[in-house]
């Protein structure tokens, strides 16, 4: 009783933090039909900064660090990317009046993971004085790519499956399609092949998915490689007066923009869900938390194990709750084009963000408290 | 010297831009014009995922001159066959007459 | 299949996007497309407000493919009688041609 | 004498403040020519931050302030915005070569507030090290709405008694023009009515402007939602750390760039004015002037009435002589399409602004100082 | 009440903006409009200079709406002999209606 | 051997410099395909700040310098701008299949000055803790412009020269082309002129290129602008305040953004070297370093004689190394608009650029601490 209680209030307390208060702020503004505009110029400069900066600091920390520690989180990450999608294949995908490759493609972005949501959860765990290894932002890759690969290769699977006898169907009329059209009649309606071939079909003459390129895509991403730059400066330079004159100094107020725009853009999606099915607004709510809580469960097992902080568990569940803003709508769409990505993205940034910014973060940090204090 | 021309304009999603190009390219177009745009369709088969609250356009407007129709209808047959099951766009021609003798 | 359209073009005052839509999707087009433009016009009724120093345009080019010339004349003319004695604006027609039964 | 020549010497040394120093900077290269840019995302980021940050300020200054104290001053903002507009109707409107709605409109934008010129002014506050009331950028609202509302029903009022016959008329032709084209022959010359209805005359049915939409419409700019979200956050948020952090360090020198872009987009709308009424100019040199005496004045009232502090009358001063530069000219341009936006925004950008930043502000800062001190 | 009329389009590099619309209003065409673009051309005679890492267009498309062949064919003449030899460039001439007696 | 070790490692210790390591970094991610972005308006802002940062440091500094000490270096940089052309006249513009005017062009590109490579040479100066003479960055404009003119002036000379017979021949023509083309027939395909004329033609009638016109678009150029708006402020306003708080703060953090992008951009222009003569390669390694040489040499000789730093000859040395980025390349394409930027910019921007920075800048600091320590 008393446990909840300061539960509660803890809870509240952290939805005042600059962070979640600018991410309710957007939502409540974009509510009120606010004209205010952030730039789209800006939002890129600002993840670029954040990612720089989280990179940087776990560059610089990986100098002096010892890199075992690292192992466990880094496999588990991996794991807890993969098994996000499978959990999506075998849950939402089920329900009624949902499309396969939608469902997949979702679970695909929720297994990725949001460099924003991150660097919120870094500031509260700052601003609450919980300490975390300052390397546990570099396993954002090792979650964020295996996600979007498995999604990419399970659905195209699924697909090539499904399509076999069609794809072998339409490509005889693709093919079809490329003898030359009878031109010079200027007003004579030429008769146009209208089926086209799945795009993942170029792929099924071998029956296979090259990971290879989504791994590379992802990488080469504005985030990753923003973050990798970070890492790699941390590493092989010596960024320490950039670092703390200009990055270290502006990431809570940065976060702060984007934490507004990530609101707005919240609502602003909302009314995408009504398109979809329901059963996404039901999963985009319970995933984050189950997500988060499942890393949780493993963090603790690399706590018990191997001694990773209980800042670092936090931050394992919080990147398994979040979803991919940036890196991977893109990936997805030239990954899986059949699916709907007014599913996909409506579910991630219309309830996964805010739900994993504005419950998942702070549940996490007070069951750390709760549970380390 | 002015020339015939046949003028195609694809309007779609940004994402697509390489891949567009690149189709223009290989179907031996002399070049392309491209344009940010915004836009409303009748099938909005996929939105586009681009954000709400900011002030971009999240479609592009594709405009190539070819020299004859039937170079304008194969890029276009191409490119509706490879997208436009799974991605927002449209594409129609119009008549043109390039000026001096531009090698297009 | 290509399939006859025609195309409306508006030129005027980016203010006005948003009502102009709305116009154009009562008025039944099934889509439109808009382009950020600056320009200057022989009227120039009024100046738009935008800051002269910064490097936005302050006009629209809204594209609207209609199926018949009917209907881009109605809209031309509730776009010119709602606004155009207001505000800076031009609008004409072209012919166009659809491809691949695209629903519009 | 001495008084005078002190006054005098004050004034240089302000003009010598980095907020005024760039915007007399601002115009001079663009007198010569410049090409520097600023993009217009940057201004836009600029002005979101000065906002939230002036509403920070006041939100987290009213969680400790006894609320009575603003009542008067609030009050006084709201008569002034609303006497500035009659007094554009019975002074400007009266001239000759001016249109009557071109003045009324031209009232509203100098009743209602810049967001930048009060920025400008609580800086050189600061920078003189004269108190103010926390809460003194809140009276914002309360005269930048009621002016752009009066503006806008007085216009109307205005044609509709002017159109009441024409409106008339109008509406049948209106009604005529929606009936089909005949369409067929694309060669052949269609006869298009050539008339059209004045937008206003929407309204001539019930002869009456809607109030709450245009208080709306002002609440949802993109200034005022800032800075509202500003005081929202300052209020119920705890967001001390950025505003430390972030917004308060960083906002003199956003200033600055901003004084600069006023600077030059003044110098290059002069040639704008030449186009409208040379009474225009007079206005607009006066007007602010006044503006400002008049508010002192009722500042004065509250400085003895409710001790309302003289860093607060010249806060009041300011934003009276100020006129709006963001979300005052869109509103006025639905509001009274027929008005010559050339003329408004030209006589407040040209030069109300530069005068209510590089005169009013400098003048009743110095007489703030002589009276107070 | 439209009118026939004849629209020139010029897509040139954006340092050429000003020079190309001063050739415009001293031809005597009445308005014109400007578009931000990006392309790929056949001639390519010199590379725009533009960052390539930035995310802008570094091509205009100007559009002039004339009232007859002639005036558009004079800018276009005047455009290309003053700088078609030394800068990217294509122009070329499409059919136009205009409406609502706009005075252009 | 001690000192060749010595000065290996200072190098490698420079190159770890933030300025210098997101220069690589920058390179790095570019080759590996990173879609990376960084805004143009970003960019922008950018150089606006560096630039005026630069100049309000000169400005404030003037305010208090015997600016006799300034003529002897000042003299040399307007004799360096113009050297550097006759030198690129008479090495790269005669190799084979190198066009004279692309040569001279690129001489005036390398001659005119890059804010960006004098903002990182200051930045490194300050971390080195060697002292120069704060109107050091004032000596830009002096060695800028006159390279600017100088080429612009040798290439219409050399055009008018070779070209006086084929212009009389064009401008026949030319005028020729004006008489009215028969319109009226839609379908007829009329005769066009297809010669058309040199456009530094119009300057042939008289045979004489207008200096005046290329300083006065220097001098409005963004880059300049900015600092020459800096330099003003700072010696007849009190910036103090902003600089302090805003300006200089943000400068290194804000130019290891601009070293990033300049990076990303020259791996991208390396492609475009391809289509040029290979002796533009060879010519933009060699020219840096022998054009700080001789600025090195010639800065000594005003260190002797009237005490000016070594610091000062630093900047002397790299700002005579570094080829203009923003200004100087639209200047020249204006200016003769027949040399090829291909040329020009892919020489400056793929080779050049990284040289100075990165070799030239550790080269002659290490020069000066060698000779000065
Ligand atoms: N009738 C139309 N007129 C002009 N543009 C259209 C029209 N229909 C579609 N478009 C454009 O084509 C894009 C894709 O259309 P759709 O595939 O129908 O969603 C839209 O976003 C518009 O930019
Ligand atoms: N002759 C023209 N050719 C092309 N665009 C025009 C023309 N006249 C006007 N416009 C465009 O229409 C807008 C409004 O014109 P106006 O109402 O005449 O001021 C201008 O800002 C231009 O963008
Ligand atoms: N065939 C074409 N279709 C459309 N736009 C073209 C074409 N050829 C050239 N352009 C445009 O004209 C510009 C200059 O072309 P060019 O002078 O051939 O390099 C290109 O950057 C394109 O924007
Ligand atoms: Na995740
Ligand atoms: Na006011
Ligand atoms: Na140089």
């Amino acid at each position: 009783m008393d446990f909840l209680s300061n539960f509660l209030m803890d809870f509240v307390k952290q939805l005042q933090s600059p962070t979640l208060s600018f991410l309710i702020g957007g939502m409540v503004i974009a509510a009120c039909g606010s004209q205010l505009q952030i730039p789209e110029s800006i939002c890129k400069i600002i993840v670029f900064m954040l990612l720089t900066k989280i990179g940087l600091t776990g560059g610089m920390a990986i100098r002096n660090s010892n890199l075992t520690e690292m192992v466990l989180p880094a496999l588990f990450s991996v794991a807890i990317g993969i098994l996000i999608v499978f959990i999506a294949r075998y849950t939402l995908a089920r329900m009624p009046k949902v499309k396969t490759v939608d469902a997949i493609a979702t679970g695909g972005l929720f297994g990725a993971v949001s460099g924003s949501t991150m660097a919120a959860a870094l500031t509260l765990l700052e601003e609450q004085k919980i300490p975390y290894e300052a390397w546990a932002g570099a396993l954002y890759p090792f979650m964020d790519i295996p996600a979007l690969v498995t999604a990419i290769v399970v659905a195209n699977i699924y697909l090539n499956k499904k399509k076999r006898k069609e794809a072998a169907f339409a490509s005889a009329q693709g093919a079809y399609s490329k003898q030359p059209v009878a031109a010079g009649d200027y007003s004579s309606s030429s008769d146009y092949p209208s089926s086209r071939r799945e795009y993942a079909q170029q792929e099924s003459g071998d029956h296979r998915v090259k990971i290879w390129p989504i791994v590379e895509e992802s990488l080469q991403g504005p985030a990753l490689s923003a973050m990798l730059l970070g890492v790699a400066l941390g590493l092989f330079a010596r960024p320490e007066s950039v670092y703390e004159g200009f990055y270290d100094p502006l990431f809570r107020g940065l976060l702060s923009i984007l934490m507004l725009v990530m609101g707005m853009e919240a609502w602003s999606r909302i009314s995408e869900l009504r398109k979809v099915a329901q059963w996404y607004v039901v999963y985009s709510i319970v995933a984050p938390l189950a997500h988060g809580f499942i890393a949780f469960g493993l963090g603790m097992i690399a706590h018990y194990a191997t001694g990773f902080s209980m800042g670092g568990v936090v931050v394992l569940a919080v990147i398994a709750a979040s979803s991919s803003d940036i890196s991977g709508p893109p990936t997805l769409r030239a990954g899986i084009p059949s699916a709907n990505p007014s599913a996909y993205i409506g579910a991630s940034t219309a309830i996964g963000t805010p739900v994993a910014i504005g419950i998942a973060i702070p549940l996490f940090l007070g069951l750390a408290q709760t549970i380390g204090g | 010297m002015t020339q015939k021309a046949c003028k195609l304009i694809i309007v779609t999603e940004k994402v697509l831009q390489n891949k567009i190009t690149q189709i223009i390219d290989a179907a031996g177009a002399t070049g392309y014009t491209v344009v940010s745009a915004g836009g409303r369709g009748s099938r909005n088969v996929r939105s586009s995922g681009q954000p709400n609250v900011s002030d971009t356009y999240s479609n592009i407007k594709i405009e190539v001159l070819t020299i004859d129709r039937e170079l304008a209808l194969k890029i276009a047959d191409e490119v509706a066959e490879q997208f436009f099951d799974n991605y927002s766009g449209i594409s129609y021609i119009s008549d043109a007459e390039v000026l001096h003798a531009h090698q297009f």
